[in-house]
């Protein structure tokens, strides 16, 4: 695999975004270390030339940290297992990455997660010039360093580790998954049951939340909404996997979530799992935004237009989710009068 | 609409800093686009061996049967091989396959003949061979003189060619002798009701694995099994890995040439004045990028589709495609490859990430650079001070 | 002090950087106001501090202490991201002209027009308009090179003044030209300023001291600005 | 002779001819190869090379013949799983 193309154009991506980035984080150092706003010295005028430019680079560095992320799920759905004896799908490609790949990829989300955070923040600091959050969104850049640090490092050995695999079964994974769980099949069931009724419940609680924030962006918590979103993008994964993929594959059982990416079903996953990942990031962005209103009150107007925004995104997303999760299993229903499991 | 309304004036404003700078800007659409050819045309030409492999090999037997004993490969009895492949559940048409590579004038060749009839469908006026005939591969038949073809050291047969299989199908006939079973036999070293092994097909291909051991055992000898995928798995290593491999090899130093000029062309102090006059003006650092960004997408997008589409010509349209071959490959004949389009989408993803990227990253870089500083500090780097 | 109209110094101090303690600043605890709708002319010796505080005015450089405000906000405590945008509400005439060489005088109105929201047509309606009032219209596809001093200076304030800006800061605008153009020149920006605009000059020139458009008059000598209003019937 | 276009740019104090024409070639140019080389790819995808799979199918072969006879990507069903392919003439180096 280390000599696919596609795994040079994710080494190339990520290199250069690296490279932006730890440029803008060099420079958000001193801006972080040294801010004096009240000051008008050479050391001063320095760092704000360093703000700006560190806000370039991370604009920057995010789109592309952001392409190669995309670039490796691409890989990783699409075209590694094709290099993997066995695979079908990145199950497969990840069963041959052992636990690196995971956690390759928890490390990429949480650094995008951070620096699109700080994206969100450096938005709101730049529309006023008091620079109040110029210092916070510097430590927010550097913070995303040791994450970034680590999702290369173990997209490094995830990488290598597929090189030297032995033949993988990623079917056989799936199925030892639900053989396993046989014996608890009770539990599962009641798991899945309790995520997809979850994911229902969140999802409609979310959306009413949202049409709030969209009336009234200066009023309520926006701590609460992060926390609803984050939960439902647990549930609503599970029970797409448990549930909704089904309808997919047009089989009872096959609770494989990288199945949904490959072209035999339209790469669906890539829409999917793409709402969920607005969801949460717009919840963020509302929980930051909110923060700041309510600390920064020069800031409550951009900070509320900003909270309409990522209501208006979430709002957007959800509904694209659930007619994409939804969908084929209503289509089925209608269809043949009965659920997937037989029940009415 | 008014003309020039239609573009963004910071884009127009973008082509005409490009007619300012003639010279460089040609410099780099030139270096850009000779960087995507070769790029491209070593990701189109592996992608294509690719795809085309896969397609042909979506067409082989799942499986196939070798008998093996102390001596290596040994016949096998059609009979009992038949009986014992059918007996496991899966496996549908079990044919045995009589076929062997055997010293031709100018190398091996190899040679096969059908037991079954081949449909007439099939033949589209190519003549099935009778006895002491052939229909050769267009590889076979450069070396015919005469009209006649001997084969064989030890048994020598001789047979005269009736066709020759059509171009079209050289990806599966380049080097095919098809003759009859009665002329075959002598030459493979088989008696009748001996084929040379058997190929399989199932039901459900994913069971390829799953079913190797059922039927090695239901053999009264030993066998050798090999399944699809993994010669499957095997093109398809090859082709990626001498496609990475000859993007490794020279990418870096002409990513390199790149980075050199772009950072030439873009970053002039000569122009540092002319930074500072527009900051003086309104414009930001951010406007500035945009600029620039902007020129260099006028230069670059026009290059990469240049550059794409000449690799592209270059793997697919002869002559070219002949040179590329012979280039790549050193010397060895390939015939007229496909591309699928899920293919085609890949390179260009990977030329993006690969050229467009790092492109785009240098004139942001040395933008920033030259842009970023205090604008009466840069108003001072100019002649007219 | 009011500090809601039009640009205000406020204990404006300047000293070059790298320059020594005890050496005399360029510009100390200047105050001032320069208020909306009225011409301001600040006269000094050659080398006196005109040039640099035009530059302080523009944000084009930092006070040592002190502050520039415009409209009410200190921009000259703003960091960089945001006193660069702000710039496009500044016109500045530079003594040195800093005209591009190789574009045309269309071309050269145009650099203060691209980064602003507004169309190319809307541009271009902007760029005719300056042009006639500079007298240059028949010169619009001329390269820049290929001008007069004269025409050279007057393409310089027709740059500063295409985008309508709110503060207009002109380094000896009349250097150049005979005293025809000159007082076209005068006349011109006390037009400007009774649209609204906060109109500045720096310089020398006798023939502006004695123009009667202009409504405060400043001095700078030994770092020291002093000045007085001259026509109290300014809005 | 009514020329709507050049009257109006004449109208234009700094019409940027040059760089307006300069654009409308590289978009047209870019659009036009882009263009025929998909419209080419296409056509490619549509007329695949169906003679070579047929024979495939109906000769049960196990690989095509982008090798040399007898060479092992040839005919990998005569591997033998004991012999180390370490040289393997033909394509090992072609991309």
């Amino acid at each position: 695999m280390i000599w696919h193309p596609l795994t040079w154009a994710f080494w190339v991506a990520a290199a250069t975004g690296g490279l932006l980035y730890a440029t803008g984080a060099v420079q958000a150092v001193d801006v972080m270390l040294n801010w004096t706003p009240a000051h008008a010295d050479i050391d001063q005028l320095r760092r704000e030339r360093h703000a700006e430019s560190a806000a370039l680079l991370g604009h920057w560095a995010l789109g592309f940290l952001t392409a190669a992320a995309l670039l490796g799920l691409v890989g990783v759905a699409l075209v590694w297992h094709r290099m993997v004896p066995g695979a079908m799908c990145g199950t497969g490609v990840l069963q041959a990455m052992g636990t690196d790949g995971s956690r390759a990829m928890i490390f990429w989300g949480v650094s995008l997660l951070i620096l699109h955070g700080w994206r969100v923040l450096d938005g709101l600091d730049v529309q006023r010039p008091q620079g109040v959050l110029t210092r916070t969104g510097a430590r927010l850049m550097i913070s995303a360093a040791p994450f970034f640090l680590l999702a290369v490092f173990y997209s490094w050995q995830a990488l290598m580790r597929v090189e030297t695999v032995p033949t993988v079964s990623c079917c056989a994974a799936v199925y030892d998954r639900v053989l396993s769980g046989a014996s608890e099949s009770a539990a599962l069931k009641s798991l899945a049951a309790i995520c997809l009724w979850f994911s229902l419940a969140g999802g409609a609680a979310l959306l009413a939340l949202m049409v709030l924030k969209i009336r009234f962006p200066d009023r309520g918590s926006g701590a609460m909404p992060a926390i609803i979103a984050v939960l439902w993008s647990f549930a609503a994964t599970v029970a797409l996997k448990q549930v909704g993929s089904a309808y997919y594959y047009q089989v009872l059982s096959h609770p494989c979530p990288w199945c949904l990416f490959l072209p035999d079903y339209y790469g669906a996953g890539f829409f999917i799992f793409g709402g969920v990942a607005v969801v949460v990031m717009e919840s963020i962005a509302i929980w930051l935004a909110d923060r700041t209103r309510r600390r920064y009150p020069v800031l409550a107007g951009p900070a509320g237009k900003r909270i309409q925004r990522s209501a208006w995104g979430i709002v957007t997303a959800m509904i694209g989710f659930t007619m994409l999760a939804l969908g084929p299993a209503i289509a089925w229903r209608l269809r043949t009068g009965v659920w997937l499991n037989g029940s009415p | 609409m008014m003309p020039g309304t239609r573009y963004p004036p910071m884009v127009i404003w973008a082509a005409r800093d490009i007619q300012r700078h003639c010279g460089r800007s040609m410099l780099l659409f030139a270096c850009l686009a000779s960087l995507v050819f070769l790029t491209a045309m070593a990701l189109l030409f592996s992608q294509a061996l690719d795809a085309t492999w896969e397609r042909l090999m979506d067409q082989a037997p799942d499986l196939v049967v070798r008998r093996i004993d102390g001596g290596g490969w040994a016949p096998l009895p059609v009979d009992v091989a038949m009986a014992c492949a059918k007996k496991i559940p899966g496996v549908i048409d079990p044919t045995p396959r009589l076929w062997g590579v055997v010293p031709g004038p100018e190398g091996p060749v190899t040679v096969v003949a059908s037991i079954a009839v081949v449909p007439e469908s099939m033949l589209k006026g190519i003549p099935p061979p009778s006895a002491g005939q052939a229909v050769v591969g267009q590889g076979v038949a450069r070396a015919l003189s005469g009209g006649r073809l001997s084969l064989g050291s030890n048994h020598s047969v001789t047979v005269s060619v009736i066709h020759t299989f059509p171009a079209d199908t050289g990806l599966a006939t380049h080097d095919l002798v098809w003759m009859t079973p009665d002329d075959a036999r002598p030459l493979l070293g088989l008696v009748p009701g001996q084929a040379s092994d058997l190929a399989v097909h199932l039901f459900r291909r994913e069971e390829e694995r799953a079913i190797q051991a059922d039927l090695a055992a239901a053999f009264p000898w030993p066998v050798r099994i090999t399944d699809r995928s993994t010669s499957a798995l095997n093109h398809h290593t090859r082709a990626v890995r001498s496609g990475g491999i000859a993007v490794v090899a020279g990418i870096p130093a002409l990513l390199a040439l790149l980075l050199i000029i772009t950072g030439t062309v873009v970053d002039n102090t000569a122009r540092q004045a002319y930074w500072g006059l527009l900051k003086s003006m309104g414009w930001t650092t951010a406007d500035m990028v945009r600029l620039q960004v902007s020129r260099a997408m006028i230069v670059g997008i026009p290059a990469v589709v240049l550059g794409l589409a000449s690799a592209y010509a270059a793997v697919f349209y002869p002559p070219a495609a002949g040179i590329t071959a012979f280039w790549v490959t050193g010397g060895q004949h390939l015939p007229a490859l496909t591309l699928v389009s899920s293919g085609a989408a890949m390179v260009m993803i990977e030329i993006a990430a690969m050229v467009g990227l790092p492109f785009l990253a240098a004139v942001f870089l040395t933008t920033l650079r030259a842009a970023d500083g205090s604008p009466w500090t840069l108003l001072q780097a100019d002649p007219w001070n | 002090m009011e500090l809601n109209a039009g640009l205000v110094c406020r204990g404006l101090n300047f000293r070059w950087p790298g320059k020594n303690a005890d050496e005399p600043p360029v510009l100390e605890a200047v105050e001032a106001v320069f208020a909306q709708g009225t011409v301001s002319l600040v006269t000094g010796n050659t080398g006196s501090g005109k040039s640099t505080l035009m530059h302080l005015l523009a944000g084009l450089l930092h006070p040592t202490a002190g502050e520039v405000w415009a409209d009410g906000q200190p921009v000259s405590r703003w960091p960089s991201r945001h006193r660069d945008p702000w710039r496009r509400q500044v016109g500045i005439v530079f003594q040195h002209l800093a005209l591009i060489p190789d574009l045309t005088v269309g071309e050269n109105l145009l650099l203060p027009m691209i980064p602003r929201p507004i169309t190319w047509s809307r541009m271009q309606e902007e760029i005719r308009r300056q042009l006639e009032d500079a007298g240059l219209s028949a010169l619009a596809d001329a390269p820049t090179n290929t001008l007069s001093g004269g025409q050279r200076q007057r393409l310089a304030i027709a740059r500063a003044l295409v985008a309508r800006p709110r503060f207009v800061l002109a380094d000896e605008p009349t250097a150049f030209q005979d005293d025809h153009h000159a007082a076209r020149i005068c006349a011109q920006l006390c037009d400007i300023a009774r649209e609204g605009a906060v109109v500045v000059i720096g310089s020398h020139d006798p023939r502006l001291r004695s123009f009667d458009g202009i409504d405060r008059r400043f001095h700078l000598a030994s770092a020291t600005l002093t000045g007085a209003a001259v026509n109290q019937g300014a809005p | 002779m009514y020329r709507p276009f050049a009257e109006k740019n004449y109208r234009y104090p700094a019409p940027c001819r040059g760089a307006r024409r300069l654009l409308i070639i590289a978009i047209t140019a870019s659009m036009l190869l882009g263009i025929a080389t998909a419209a080419d790819l296409l056509r490619r995808i549509a007329h695949q090379d169906d003679g070579a799979s047929a024979w495939m199918r109906t000769m049960n072969f196990s690989a095509p013949a982008l090798w040399t006879a007898g060479s092992p990507m040839r005919h990998p069903e005569t591997v033998h799983p004991g012999v180390d392919l370490r040289f393997s003439a033909g394509l090992v180096t072609a991309p």
